[in-house]
């Protein structure tokens, strides 16, 4: 069943190199995603078994972004049936990759082994490249180098972490020919040097917090998502941003079980606000809407961070959040996509009276505003409200202050530009009004559909998950 | 309710006008002058009554409810002020209250009636009248404040009751600085000098005059009038506060509201003889020396 | 509490209604409104019980979301304020359904849809007793508000004030988040437990306090938190500002009581100041508002100046309750609750008058209108009677709800030890000033749209708008008038309410109320017999009709009547710099035959300007400088990696051996 | 055995020097090949290294790839695209050099404070943090594409030789794992690198600053 997750979408990325047509590649495409999402359903109902020895297994963390992941493929791949398809097309290499990039992520998720999930999470990378590159602009072939570089460098990082990590375990009780399994080096925390987890957490968190976005390190993320076609940037703001976050819990799950989460939390805590701080600057008077939405990807990177670090129900919050960030930030990019093709301009001053134009599409990017901008009743005001309580829980109030403080910042931010965009008349230059293609706006609809049930109503089979995943990292809801 | 207690009101309501000719024929006598007779008031008011009215073709309504509103308001404020010694036909807890804001009623709608005719001498009028009144209105307050916690009473009647503010002697000073006040205000309230001249004939000049000039036959009797009430209802009040530390016989107290009311004439007739209108931007000024005393007295009372 | 649901779902599923099946304007009013008409008079059906006999309705169910639950109380303190909701909403949308009809608009079904979820939404606030379930009700309310209020989004100053509201509200929320996630902290739970008790707030009450004013007052529109409202409520269409005005802005006054009830008898200090913050927004708003020329605008500011009132009287009854003075508590409150009653019927009237304004003469400036009157007798008169009854004139309802707060503030100053007495004796001069820069307000507001002469094209031509347009407005002005004539009416109401907020009967507020009762027709009496006599008088009198005197000058125009700006100028002089922010843009006539000269003068708002966009435009200075962050340069990216790393290693592992 | 790999690491630590040294793509680039054998060979040399058919296919395997086919890759880039030769700095060459020898005197005093340490150990740790900041010079202070790749290259040699020293030994599949994706990683940089200097005339980065805020 692990492998059949992983092993489809190879198998199918290297059919649509082969594929003749473009509805070949779609109907590739299609096929994978429902594959896949149907094979992560099974694996909700019954926990598949571990393969190759435990290397590859799905622990609710696991299936918790798996899940994301699947769905937000689903709705991606549903999304490129149009024409238009936004601004992504699926050529030959485009839709290989894009499937190549689904098995890289699927094996992170699933990836029990730390050099493992390295590999992984430097293989989203790569296949994620020329995704970003489709365009072949100069723009979009400044993006790809840039993300390229700066995220190989910073997963190199990690590596030296994972091998710190190794090294950390030697001459404990996991000093083993193989002490970087997760489950072995859980259970052996207690018996980890301290000193070199420290050190090995401190790698980890810089090199795949490059990779997640968390501000310093984000650089190379308003770049990418800007410039990458709107379907690729739903993805890798959706799900890759949330593997890699995946990479850095992998690190706090081993030092929370060696008694050391208050000095990872503390880190986590700082970069996040960070994060949050800086994005919320930089969205303010920011010109290009989906570098916008770039930005808010590290804002709410910095969220996710921020809750786990508070630790008891911000963790829970974080899980619930990473799910509701991943659907609005799909809803977005990909009515993104929609204002892309219709006005063919990503300067934000430049769109005019979307409402009026794109009646649909402009009800969509308002939804999705409101949604990630943490208003009820979307799914995120839960998450962060929950977050919220967990600084408050822990008597942090600085911390609740300035995380309330921060987020209402980016709302301001947000706000101007999102409402001058979908407000007023449209400019004389607009596209004139027509039908929007039902393709166009399914997937956001369903996305925006489900962020508000999640905002009403947490499923409990879902609730159940996120609370074993939260219960993963150390915390109790 | 004591039918005795109506009589100051009715009183009121019959010598009104008696109170504005004596102030008039006091102030003519005090420049030496011969002044109209006492009872020229009531001539007047027969005149007009007996007139017929012109409006103008943009009033409406209002401009007919201006003068009759201001004319029962204060009719109905002579019922909540305590006179002669004996409490007020309507007296319950915060019955100041509804004295003020029924000098308020009449006053809204004088100056609604002068914005109605779209006169551009009527608006000015108004919007001097509002600035006076607004400065006035808290200052007022602060004079009853001095009053109600003074005697620890919410109603007038009690407050003023005979010796209710004889309860020691210290409350002299912050009584005569809420007096003096309450002159300063019944000066401003009622467009005399140095505030207002009811007698000068140059439009520019005028707050209170202005705003009624449209006003004609039996309106004009009833602005008059109600002008003439609310003096009264104003002289009364000053009375009352002067002479709540006394508690005499019922008749000595009948004479002295009679002398008293008869001293505030002379006081008015008085400064409004040796002093000269102030410039219309000195007015705000005026306005606000009444808060200050009546603040002031109040500090006293509280310390 | 089945009423209650049942409104909820008859506004939600009308307002959808309106949204799906309302393809032209009167199928999509008939939904909307419809729905608002139905859900009001369930809702108001449920009221009875806990506003005359203080029972208690309880609904618990458990909810899915984190912490949440579906906690519903319908206790007394609520049930005012759904009664001025049932009370307003089916009016306006009545009114709405006429108003909407005059706009173009290729869905007319979605400001149905919004307002109705608006109302349900409120309603939800009003009786939710769960902390998350209560925030999720609130900002509903806010967006429905907001796709209200950017109703007409092609004007850029609707755009503005939207952008501002919704700030302003987020903001207010996040202080609301603060409140209610940290007394969650302390109580073990988002559910409202009955008064946790001061015990177990320890040192938090006051902080807890300071967060529940900060967030709702921003909803209240208290100063300085005030400036989206003058902004927002002119904005939206007239019914929805009647809501937003009458209702919405009460439920933050809502919440500060329930926050009061929650956080258990508040310290005397806390009485003064909030008698210090309502004098403060009563005198500035009423301030601002004599200063505006957009009648809108003023009856906005108006609402601030009312808040300010309702405030004063909160601030006598935590006071009154602080020195063990029941009394006096309990006129407090009861004067607050009162007079939101009161605010939600003359407030409602003169939006819906300013509508039909709007509606007639196209323009809300005041030095535009001017003789409607004349062209609209029904809309005048009523305006006219909402403007009597906004300034407390006796005997309408506006005096019956502020008799009692002065009664309550006179109480304080004579009986209660210093610090309280200097309270009451603020609220007392407080109010005056208040009611006596709100009394020219309104005087310029009526007179200037409806009295003298027309001013411009637009009010020479307003005609009296349509039946659908008037009549609500007769109902809201009958309200202000049965409440004036029968205050104890209003005073029974909310008894219940005020008695669980000051913890005894509300004895004194009922006796006030019965006095104000004989003494009200009694006036009424005494200016009918004053009507019957001057008619008597002016039988077979000879009556002319002619011009204005003008003193001599024989041909007055129009525009020589005194301005809206010129009737108040002798007061605004007197206003501190500091609360000034007016433009005046002048081009003065220059040569010897001048063509002709310009003024235009806006009355800003000193607070917007010289605190919030002051300290916006710093942020975004600030914000400028670390975009120099991403300055495109993949070397240094790259150097802010190993930077990241050696700082962290170096804190980590610096100091050690 | 141990003066062998003390030397081979020496050797490493010069070509890191090397290569910040000069101004020519191609022997900069021949360079990183050199190290590359020259740290797949390490671990054979250190101790207790086991003989056996699996760790020396390994081994053939990192050599073959680092140094060989990457240094291929690289140099095949460059002639496709016609890259001028010169390697253009930011920081001129003596400059570099020197910063580099500082750094690496640094590497020894940070990994001689790191708890791992064993003092009479090969010099795995202190030869892999130099080779790895050697790198990061490499990559911020050259001008081209080219020298960020290899100095990316150099870098992960570093971290090699790292975890070499740290004694982490890598199951052969995820071994070869990071060799595949470090070879991909090459490959794609390498078609990005064509396309740069197509788009831009040169595989300056320093052009590469249009997006921005």
């Amino acid at each position: 069943m692990l492998l059949a997750l992983i092993l489809v979408p190879s198998i199918a990325g290297a059919l649509a190199l082969l594929a003749p047509s473009a509805r070949v590649r779609w109907l590739l495409l299609v096929g994978a995603g429902v594959t896949q999402a149907a094979l992560v359903a099974a694996a909700a109902a019954r926990t598949p078994a571990p393969v190759f020895g435990g290397w590859l297994a799905l622990d609710p963390l696991g299936l918790l972004f798996l899940g994301i992941l699947s769905l937000l493929f689903l709705l991606v791949v549903l999304y490129l049936g149009w024409p238009g398809a936004g601004d992504g097309r699926p050529e030959r290499t485009f839709a290989a990759c894009l499937l190549w990039f689904l098995a890289s992520m699927t094996l992170v998720t699933v990836s029990q082994h730390l050099a493992l999930l390295w590999a992984a999470i430097e293989a989203t990378t790569l296949a994620s490249a020329p995704l970003i590159y489709h365009h072949h602009s100069r723009r979009s072939l400044e993006a790809t180098w840039k993300y390229l570089l700066i995220c190989s460098v910073g997963i190199a990082l990690a590596l030296m972490g994972t091998f710190l990590l190794a090294l950390s375990a030697s001459g404990g009780a996991a000093d083993h020919a193989d002490p970087l399994l997760l489950g072995r080096l859980l259970a052996a925390a207690g018996s980890l040097d301290p000193d070199v987890l420290r050190a090995a957490f401190i790698f980890l968190l810089v090199g795949y917090g490059t990779k997640m976005g968390l501000a310093p390190l984000h650089t190379w993320l308003p770049d990418a998502h800007s410039e990458a076609p709107s379907p690729v940037s739903a993805l890798l703001s959706g799900a890759l941003l949330n593997c890699a976050f995946l990479g850095v819990l992998r690190g706090w799950q081993v030092v929370a079980a060696a008694g050391l989460a208050p000095f990872a939390a503390r880190w986590l805590l700082i970069f996040g606000l960070v994060s949050i701080a800086l994005a919320g600057a930089l969205i303010l008077g920011q010109r290009d809407y989906k570098r916008m939405l770039a930005y808010s990807s590290v804002e709410h990177m910095g969220i996710l961070s921020v809750g786990v670090a508070l630790g008891g129900v911000g963790q829970f919050g974080a899980m619930l959040h990473a799910v509701n960030h991943s659907l609005a930030k799909g809803l977005l990019f990909l009515t993104a996509g929609n204002l892309l093709v219709a006005y063919n301009t990503k300067s934000s001053r430049e769109v005019r009276g979307v409402l009026r134009a794109l009646p649909v599409s402009g009800m969509l990017w308002i939804v999705g505003f409101l949604a990630i901008a943490g208003m009820p009743p979307f799914g995120l005001f839960l998450s962060e409200l929950t977050i919220l309580k967990s600084a408050l829980d822990a008597g942090r109030f600085g911390v609740a202050a300035m995380f309330l403080a921060l987020l209402a910042l980016v709302f301001a931010g947000m706000s101007t530009i999102v409402f001058r965009m979908a407000q007023g008349e449209p400019a004389d230059t607009a596209p004139p009004v027509r039908r929007e293609r039902w393709q166009a706006v399914l997937s956001p609809a369903l996305l925006a559909l489900g962020l508000l049930v999640l905002g009403l109503y947490v499923p409990p089979g879902l609730g159940r998950l996120l609370e074993n995943a939260a219960a993963l990292l150390g915390g109790a809801p | 309710m004591n039918a005795a207690t109506l009589l100051p009101p009715l009183l009121g309501l019959a010598a009104a006008p008696l109170f504005s000719g004596l102030i008039a024929k006091l102030k003519a006598r005090a420049v030496g002058r011969q002044g109209p007779p006492l009872l020229q008031g009531y001539r007047d008011l027969a005149r007009l009554l007996r007139k017929g009215a012109v409006y103008s073709r943009d009033t409406t309504w209002v401009f007919r409810a201006g003068p009759l509103l201001s004319a029962v308001a204060g009719a109905f404020a002579l019922f909540l002020i305590p006179a002669a010694g004996l409490t007020a036909p309507v007296a319950f807890a915060g019955d100041f209250l509804l004295l003020a804001y029924l000098l308020a009623l009449g006053r809204v709608f004088t100056v609604l009636a002068a914005l109605d005719t779209g006169s551009s001498f009527e608006g000015m009028g108004a919007s001097r009248e509002l600035l006076v009144s607004t400065l006035a209105e808290p200052a007022l307050f602060l004079v009853l404040l001095v009053l109600v916690t003074q005697a620890g009473e919410l109603s007038l009647s009690a407050a003023l009751a005979p010796g209710a503010g004889a309860h020691a002697l210290d409350a002299a000073a912050p009584l005569a600085l809420a007096a003096a006040a309450l002159v300063l205000l019944l000066l401003a309230e009622n467009a005399r000098v140095p505030v207002d001249d009811p007698t000068t004939h140059l439009e520019l000049t005028m707050i209170h005059e202005v705003m009624v000039l449209d006003h004609g036959g039996p309106d004009l009797a009833l602005i008059e009038y109600g002008g003439a009430l609310k003096l009264w209802a104003f002289a009364a009040l000053l009375v009352g506060v002067a002479l709540s530390p006394a508690e005499w016989h019922p008749a000595v107290e009948a004479g002295a509201f009679l002398a008293g009311m008869a001293a505030v004439a002379a006081l008015v007739a008085l400064i409004e003889s040796s002093m000269a209108r102030l410039r219309l931007t000195r007015v705000p000024q005026f306005v606000v020396v009444a808060s200050v005393l009546a603040g002031f007295s109040l500090l006293l009372s509280f310390v | 509490m089945i009423l209650l649901a049942s409104a909820v779902a008859a506004l939600v599923l009308g307002g959808l209604g309106a949204a799906v099946f309302g393809r032209t304007q009167r199928q999509a009013a008939a939904w909307g409104a419809g729905a608002a008409v139905l859900g009001s008079l369930l809702g108001l059906l449920a009221l009875p019980g806990p506003l005359l006999r203080a029972t208690t309705l309880t609904h618990a169910s458990p909810w899915s979301v984190p912490f949440g639950s579906i906690l519903l109380v319908l206790d007394p303190l609520s049930a005012v304020f759904l009664l001025a909701t049932f009370v307003l909403a089916p009016v306006a949308a009545w009114y709405g359904a006429s108003y909407l009809r005059t706009y173009e608009r290729r869905r007319p079904g979605l400001p149905w849809l919004f307002y109705d979820l608006l109302i349900a939404s409120i309603v939800v606030v009003l009786v939710a007793r769960n902390g998350v379930l209560f925030l999720v009700a609130w900002e509903a309310m806010t967006l429905a508000s907001f796709f209200l209020v950017t109703f007409e989004d092609e004007r850029a100053e609707v755009r503005r004030a939207g952008w501002t509201y919704l700030v302003a509200a987020h903001l207010g929320t996040a202080f609301l988040m603060l409140f209610f996630a940290w007394l969650a902290a302390l109580t073990g739970s988002f559910d409202f437990a009955a008064a946790p008790g001061a015990a177990a707030l320890a040192g938090s009450q006051g902080w807890l306090f300071a967060l529940a004013l900060v967030g709702f007052g921003t909803k209240a529109g208290l100063v300085p938190l005030h400036v989206w409202l003058p902004e927002a409520h002119p904005a939206a269409p007239s019914h929805v500002s009647v809501v937003m005005s009458g209702v919405m802005i009460a439920t933050g006054v809502y919440g500060i009581l329930r926050a009061i009830l929650l956080l258990g008898p508040l310290p005397g200090a806390w009485g003064l100041a909030l008698i210090v913050i309502g004098a403060v927004t009563g005198i500035v708003g009423a301030l601002y508002a004599l200063a505006q020329g957009d009648l809108k605008r003023l009856l906005a500011y108006s609402s601030v100046e009312n808040m300010g009132i309702v405030l004063l009287g909160i601030g006598a009854g935590v006071l009154g309750a602080a020195h063990g003075s029941a009394a006096i508590a309990a006129l407090g409150f009861g004067a607050a609750l009162l007079h939101v009653l009161n605010h939600a019927l003359f407030k409602g009237l003169l939006f819906l008058g300013a509508g039909s304004v709007r509606h007639a003469a196209g323009t809300l400036a005041l030095d535009r209108l001017g003789g409607l009157a004349h062209r609209m007798p029904g809309t005048a008169a009523m305006f006219l009677l909402g403007s009597a009854a906004i300034i407390a004139l006796p005997p309408l309802n506006g005096f019956a709800g502020e008799f009692p707060a002065y009664l309550a503030g006179l109480r304080a100053a004579a009986e209660l030890p210093p610090g309280g007495r200097w309270g009451g004796l603020l609220l007392v001069v407080a109010l005056a000033t208040t009611g006596g820069l709100a009394i020219v307000a309104f005087v310029k507001a009526a007179g200037m749209a409806f009295l003298g002469r027309p001013r411009s094209d637009g009010a020479r031509a307003a005609r009296e708008v349509e039946p659908g347009l008037v009549r609500p407005l007769y109902v809201l002005a009958a309200g202000c008038v049965l409440l004036g004539l029968a205050p104890w009416l209003g005073a029974w109401a909310v008894s219940a309410a005020a008695a669980s907020l000051a913890g005894q009967p509300a004895t004194p507020l009922l006796d006030a109320a019965r006095t104000l009762g004989v003494v009200a027709p009694v006036l009424v009496a005494v200016i009918v017999a004053g009507v019957l006599a001057r008619a008597w008088l002016m039988r077979r009198r000879r009556q002319a009709v002619a011009d204005t005197w003008a003193c001599g000058y024989d041909a007055p125009l129009p525009r020589a009547q005194y301005t809206a700006s010129s009737l108040v100028a002798p007061l605004t002089a007197l206003v501190p710099a500091a609360l000034r922010a007016g433009v005046q843009h002048v081009r003065a006539p220059a040569g010897y035959f001048p063509a002709g000269g310009r003024v235009r003068a806006e009355a800003g708002d000193a607070f917007e300007q010289r605190v919030y966009r002051a300290s916006f435009l710093r942020l975004r200075q600030a914000a400028e400088r670390l975009r120099l962050v991403q300055h495109g340069r993949v070397q240094w990216y790259l150097l802010y990696i190993f930077a990241a790393l050696l700082v962290l290693l170096l804190v980590e592992f610096g100091r050690a051996r | 055995m141990g003066a062998l790999l003390e030397i081979v690491l020496a050797g490493v630590v010069l070509v890191n020097l090397a290569m910040l040294g000069t101004n020519r793509l191609k022997s900069c680039i021949r360079f990183v090949g050199v190290q590359g054998v020259l740290i797949g060979l390490a671990p054979a040399l250190a101790p207790g290294w086991s003989y056996g058919p699996r760790p020396v296919a390994m081994l053939a395997i990192a050599i073959l790839i680092k140094g060989f086919l990457m240094p291929w890759l690289l140099l095949r880039a460059i002639r496709e695209a016609h890259v001028r030769r010169e390697i253009e700095p930011f920081l001129g060459y003596t400059a570099s050099v020197l910063l580099g020898a500082v750094l690496s005197a640094a590497a020894f005093g940070f990994a001689a404070r790191l708890p791992v340490a064993a003092p009479a150990g090969p010099p795995f740790l202190p030869v892999g943090v130099a080779t790895l900041l050697s790198g990061t010079l490499l990559m911020v202070a050259r001008k081209k594409a080219v020298t960020q790749v290899i100095g990316y290259l150099v870098m992960e040699n570093g971290i090699f030789l790292f975890g070499q020293g740290l004694g982490a030994e890598l199951p052969a599949p995820v071994e070869i794992g990071i060799l595949l994706d470090l070879l991909v990683a090459v490959f794609v940089m390498g078609i990005a690198m064509f396309h740069i200097n197509r788009e831009f005339d040169s595989m300056g980065v320093h052009q590469l600053t249009e997006l921005r805020d």
